[in-house]
């Protein structure tokens, strides 16, 4: 599988999600921001960080870097995409992804074990959740409130694009398992098309029991059986 | 020179946490204030040259980089710099 | 000149006269604002050197000691760990976020100049009374602006502690620890040899910031400060990313001579310190640095503190590829001039020259001085304060919980949730922990780390105080199973001149060097704060230390909470302890007075070996070293999962005897758990090494249980114990 | 009711990280701009009765809290808020 993992300066997630692929057998390549072709990639990943410093708005800079353009181009061509965090945000500054991440409700930025439910298990990236599924997968964020407006919010509930929310250890969906003040406690969400994904918890922190945990594995497992299953039966 | 003064502000609809804590923080401090929102200045200077076109090219700016359109609204000023 | 000038520049009459001494001549203007800066105490070290030279600073493990950027200690492997504590106190108190904030910034800095690429930062923090809204502004700006660097740049922050004191009001402490990874072939030092090479100011633009905060950190804050406050710089920790990045591609490529980041006195000191470790000189044209002001002068240009920029001497003929790997990174790498023979700092501007002074002036002939030192009247009166009259305040169980919320002793997860903490994804015991455990990667390896200061034991008794916080250091790092390997420190006093502050010092320091001897930590280096006053009043002596240790195989790291019911559960050391000093008394008494319990080091170093080899022996199931607010504080600090039934045998008909047994503090006591099948090996390997390890009872329940001579004597339910712990601090901070 | 605009900006000769950024982005995006400094803007609210000294309190909210002397300057104006 070609993974490619997008460096912008200031990203600080790209080696985690590198080694995290490592762990899983899969060998991805570094892109820097500069370049301007991803062609012939499976996956891009857009990892954490704070690219150009999240000066002005979290990933409003590393949106108009060079690679960018053609990242849009391939998620609108269907390729897969994955942003994880300070990834998500640049989602949605470019447009890939509706809605926005505004600083946490408390203004805190917080790095902690977080719940989640998997709202959504028939997409390439979580396949091999169940659906309902409560896991542990943690956030590091400052701005991940994920906000939309009414309308986008129905939208997005009704076309079912919230693959990951914000629950506390029972499950529940409420004001105390929820973060940061995100919308219908929103912690991930997939474009209509289902080929782009953002989300503000990181799971290639969760993929060694020894450094905290393993649920984060099945993410990247399913993306690779995925293309497994793509490569046998063709696209 | 140019100068283009860009303030950027939250959409109404959308909730403002800093400000909110502002807000609230004035308020245990005893000043009697109703309500606090918080949005972003901008100072812009260009150059002569971009005098013919400014203002064209401060809205393109501004909806491009300065504001996200999705949350937030700007207005801007140009004025002559000393 | 004008004396003014001189005493402006914050030297004495007698310094300026070694000055012209030194010089054979009368210095310029510029030339004196030099010698200020590089004899103030920040940089020259000039009071505290006599102190500091009793340090041990040599052991096998140590590659690199006190001298230079960052100390060095080999952990096996070709690898070695690269480590340095610094304070930011007085920008804190002016700019919290920004102060705290560049003082991450600088640590850095140091580690990666060394050629380490940083791994992990820890944060000693201390502030005043958490009732006061100074206090939670300045907690909230220090706790942001320590994250919004660290995070930024991706460096977990895994550990640090933060106590509040009456003392700290005005003054708060912010220590900031970084500590970095490195191949012993990598190693980068900041001297500047090979006549001829050129000298290149890399990474950010020189602006006026920071001008004189060197000579700012020297004086004690006062209503005066208000004016000087230019002297507060901010950090971009954006840049910072891309200059580490650079110049660790630039130093492991070997173009480089040698590299030294610019801190306090900016240019300045880089320029001189590296010459002088050199013994050449350097010359450099000052109309060459890059700047993002117009009109600087060359005074502002040499002592300006702006952040993020390093000085480097590449070998001759290498400058070029110098520049590409910084335009690479979106910097500026600019030639300012060259290594010279002649031993002279010389600064020119436009090609003229406007200063010359021998480097080694700057740097060895700085003055030293041998401060008087008096014993103040407070020690033996306080020493001596009969503890008789204190009495429960409450029921056990209460004192318990009120403890357990009391600031100093309330879990600290406002402000560790506010760091990445897991940035690298190699932090195997995050904050919480005795001590952080990072994985050193590609090795079985980890390595340990954790910063400790009881400054109240400081106070009442500075020499056995400054041992214990060697010691409270190493035991923690036992306690995750890792072997204590060295130490920096961070030493925040008052204002030397007093000759009871100084006293505190060196009592402290001497100390702090026993313990290190004994438990064979060399100290590799550290950084000194002094004058921590405000309107004359000193903050209690706080000398931070900074241990580092290593973790031969990361499977046996323990975690210092209770595996799980069934585990028999042991005490290492002394029973019972003492309420001289302890967070009992200042809490419910208002007290902070009385004698020490008696330290013996050597007998605290055998207990830390035998608690070693439990753990890599894989015998212990979990470990906490006891220490503020006692026996049961640290008892129900280890309940989580479940929680412990303890019953304890006590002679003693003295009325006190079971507060001080339940809440009393002595260091070099640690409680463990070992599986039921374990407890008879462990008892007897314990009678074979001499140690005293007693059994008080098992893991169980949803309480924290502790029965004396058969009476249940205390009950707390966990439920309560963590609600209690865990509020404190968001209730006043939020 | 009273509306304060607040603008809060860093010092002339303060180092800004953010301003430095969006200036090196927007230059790359091919926009002819000669700098940009980047400050908050703030809107407080005020009941009619502070009326009388909201001149005075606006300062000291200001100094006190909206900004840092140490590296901020200030501006406010008063507006009538419909
Ligand atoms: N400022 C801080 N930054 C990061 N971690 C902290 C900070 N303060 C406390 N902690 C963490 O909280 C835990 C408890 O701190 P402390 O009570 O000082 O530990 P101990 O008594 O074992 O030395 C430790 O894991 C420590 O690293
Ligand atoms: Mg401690």
């Amino acid at each position: 599988m070609n993974i490619g993992i997008v460096r912008f300066p200031g990203s600080n997630c790209e080696v985690d999600v590198w080694e995290a692929w490592k762990v899983l057998g899969q060998v991805p390549k570094m892109l820097w921001h500069q370049e301007t072709s991803v062609r012939g990639y499976d996956l891009i990943v857009l990892p954490g960080g704070f690219s150009y410093g999240d000066y002005l708005r979290t990933g409003a800079i590393a949106r108009f870097s060079p690679i960018m353009e053609d990242v849009i181009r391939f998620a609108k061509e269907g390729g897969m995409v994955l942003g994880i965090c300070n990834g998500f945000q640049i989602l949605t500054e470019c447009g890939l992804l509706p809605g926005a991440l505004l600083r946490n409700r408390d203004l805190h930025f917080l790095c902690q074990p977080q719940y989640l439910r998997a709202e959504r298990t028939d997409l390439a990236f979580t396949s091999l959740y169940q659906k309902g599924e409560v896991i542990q997968i943690p956030i590091n964020h400052g701005e991940g409130n994920y906000a939309i407006d009414d309308a986008g919010l129905k939208e997005l509930e009704e076309n079912g694009q919230v693959v990951f929310r914000y629950v506390d250890a029972s499950g529940e969906v409420n004001e105390a398992g929820n973060p940061n003040g995100s919308r219908h406690n929103i912690a991930g969400i997939v474009n209509r098309e289902g080929n782009v994904l953002g989300m503000m918890p990181h799971p290639e922190r969760v993929v060694e029991e020894i450094v905290g945990g393993t649920d984060g594995q099945r993410l990247f497992l399913s993306l690779v059986q995925a293309w497994e299953r793509r490569m046998q039966y063709g696209a | 020179m140019l100068k283009a003064k860009v303030t950027v502000t939250l959409k109404k609809s959308i909730l403002d946490p800093q400000g909110s804590a502002v807000e609230k923080a004035l308020k245990s401090m005893g000043y009697p204030v109703d309500e606090v929102r918080i949005g972003k200045y901008m100072e812009v200077t260009l150059p002569e040259a971009a005098r013919g076109n400014a203002t064209e090219m401060m809205h393109e700016i501004c909806r491009k980089l300065l504001s996200n359109p999705v949350i937030e609204d700007y207005r801007f000023e140009l004025e002559d710099k000393e | 000149m004008e004396p003014r000038i001189w005493r402006e520049m914050g030297l004495t009459d007698e310094e300026y006269e070694r000055v012209v001494q030194l010089m054979g001549r009368e210095p310029n203007e510029l030339e004196v604002g030099i010698f200020g800066v590089m004899w103030s105490e920040h940089c020259s070290y000039k009071t505290s050197k006599p102190v500091l030279r009793r340090f041990p600073t040599e052991g096998p493990q140590v590659l690199q000691g006190p001298g230079e950027n960052a100390g060095i200690v080999d952990i096996g492997d070709g690898l070695a760990v690269v480590f340095k504590m610094e304070s930011h106190n007085h920008p804190s108190a002016l700019e919290p976020y920004q102060g705290a904030a560049t003082g991450v910034g600088g640590i850095l800095r140091d580690v990666f100049t060394m050629g380490a690429r940083p791994i992990a930062v820890l944060d000693p923090l201390r502030f005043g009374p958490l009732e006061e809204e100074n206090t939670r502004r300045l907690v909230r700006g220090v706790v942001a602006g320590i994250g919004g660097y660290g995070n930024s740049i991706g460096i977990p922050t895994v550990a640090g502690d933060v106590y509040f004191h009456e003392s700290y009001r005005g003054n708060p402490l912010v220590n900031a620890m970084a500590v970095g990874l490195l191949e012993h072939r990598h190693i980068a030092k900041g001297v500047a040899s090979g006549v001829g090479n050129p000298v290149m100011v890399v990474g950010a633009r020189t602006g006026r910031d920071g001008i004189h905060g060197a000579t700012f950190a020297s004086v004690e804050l006062s209503e005066e400060s208000e004016a000087k406050r230019s002297a507060v710089q901010v950090g971009d920790p954006f840049m910072e990313k891309l200059l580490m990045e650079a110049c660790l591609e630039l130093i492991q490529s070997g173009a480089i001579v040698g590299i030294q980041d610019m801190g306090a006195a900016g240019l300045t000191s880089s320029s001189c310190e590296m010459a002088s470790r050199g013994n050449s000189g350097i010359e450099m044209d000052l109309s060459l640095v890059p700047r993002r002001e117009t009109g600087m002068t060359p005074y502002e240009i040499m002592l300006s503190e702006s952040q993020e920029r390093m000085l480097v001497v590449p070998k001759a003929g290498r400058e070029q590829e110098v520049e590409e790997v910084f335009h690479r990174w979106g910097l500026e790498a600019v030639v300012v001039g060259k290594v010279t023979a002649d031993g002279m700092l010389r600064l020119l501007e436009e090609g003229k020259v406007v200063a010359e002074i021998p480097a080694k002036a700057l740097t060895d002939e700085a003055p030293v001085y041998h401060r008087p030192t008096r014993e103040p009247e407070y020690y033996a009166r306080l020493k001596e304060q009969p503890l008789d009259g204190i009495k429960a305040a409450k029921p056990y169980g209460e004192i318990l919980l009120d403890l357990l919320g009391s600031p100093n002793l309330a879990s600290k997860s406002w402000v560790y949730r506010q760091y990445d903490h897991q940035v690298g994804t190699n932090t195997v015991v995050t904050p919480g922990g005795d001590a952080a455990v990072l994985r050193v990667r590609g090795t079985q390896k980890g390595l340990g780390m954790t910063t400790d200061c009881n400054a109240r034991y400081v106070y009442l008794d500075p020499y056995v105080g400054g041992a214990l916080a060697v010691v409270e250091a190493a035991q923690n790092l036992v306690c995750v199973g890792a072997k204590p390997l060295a130490i920096t420190d961070c030493l925040n006093f008052g204002n030397p001149e007093k000759p009871e502050i100084f006293w505190q010092f060196e009592q402290a320091c001497a100390g702090i060097a026993e313990a290190c001897r004994v438990l064979e930590t060399p100290v590799t280096g550290g950084n000194v704060s002094l004058y921590n006053e405000t309107n004359g009043e000193a903050i209690y002596p706080t000398p931070t230390i900074g241990m580092v240790g290593l973790v031969e195989n990361l499977e046996q790291v323990v975690r210092n909470r209770f595996a799980e019911p069934g585990e028999e559960i042991f005490l290492l050391g002394e029973v019972s302890g003492s309420l001289a000093g302890s967070e009992y008394l200042a809490l419910f008494d208002g007290m902070e007075a009385g004698t020490l319990p008696p330290l013996d080091l050597k007998e605290i170093k055998q207990r830390l070996d035998f608690m070693l080899k439990l753990i890599v022996a894989g015998l212990v199931q979990s470990a906490h070293d006891v220490t503020e607010g006692g026996l049961a504080v640290a008892l129900a600090e280890m309940a989580g999962k479940c929680g412990v039934r303890v019953s304890i045998a006590l002679e003693s008909a003295y009325e006190l005897a079971e507060l001080i047994l339940l809440f009393g503090e002595r260091l070099g006591r640690i409680l463990f758990t070992v599986k039921p099948e374990n407890a008879a090996k462990v008892q007897a390997l314990a009678e074979q090494t001499g140690v005293l390890v007693t059994r008080l009872g098992e893991t169980g329940g949803d309480t924290v249980a502790i029965s004396v001579n058969g009476e249940l004597k205390l009950e707390a339910a966990i439920s309560e114990c963590q609600r209690r712990s865990e509020e404190t601090l968001p209730k006043a901070l939020n």
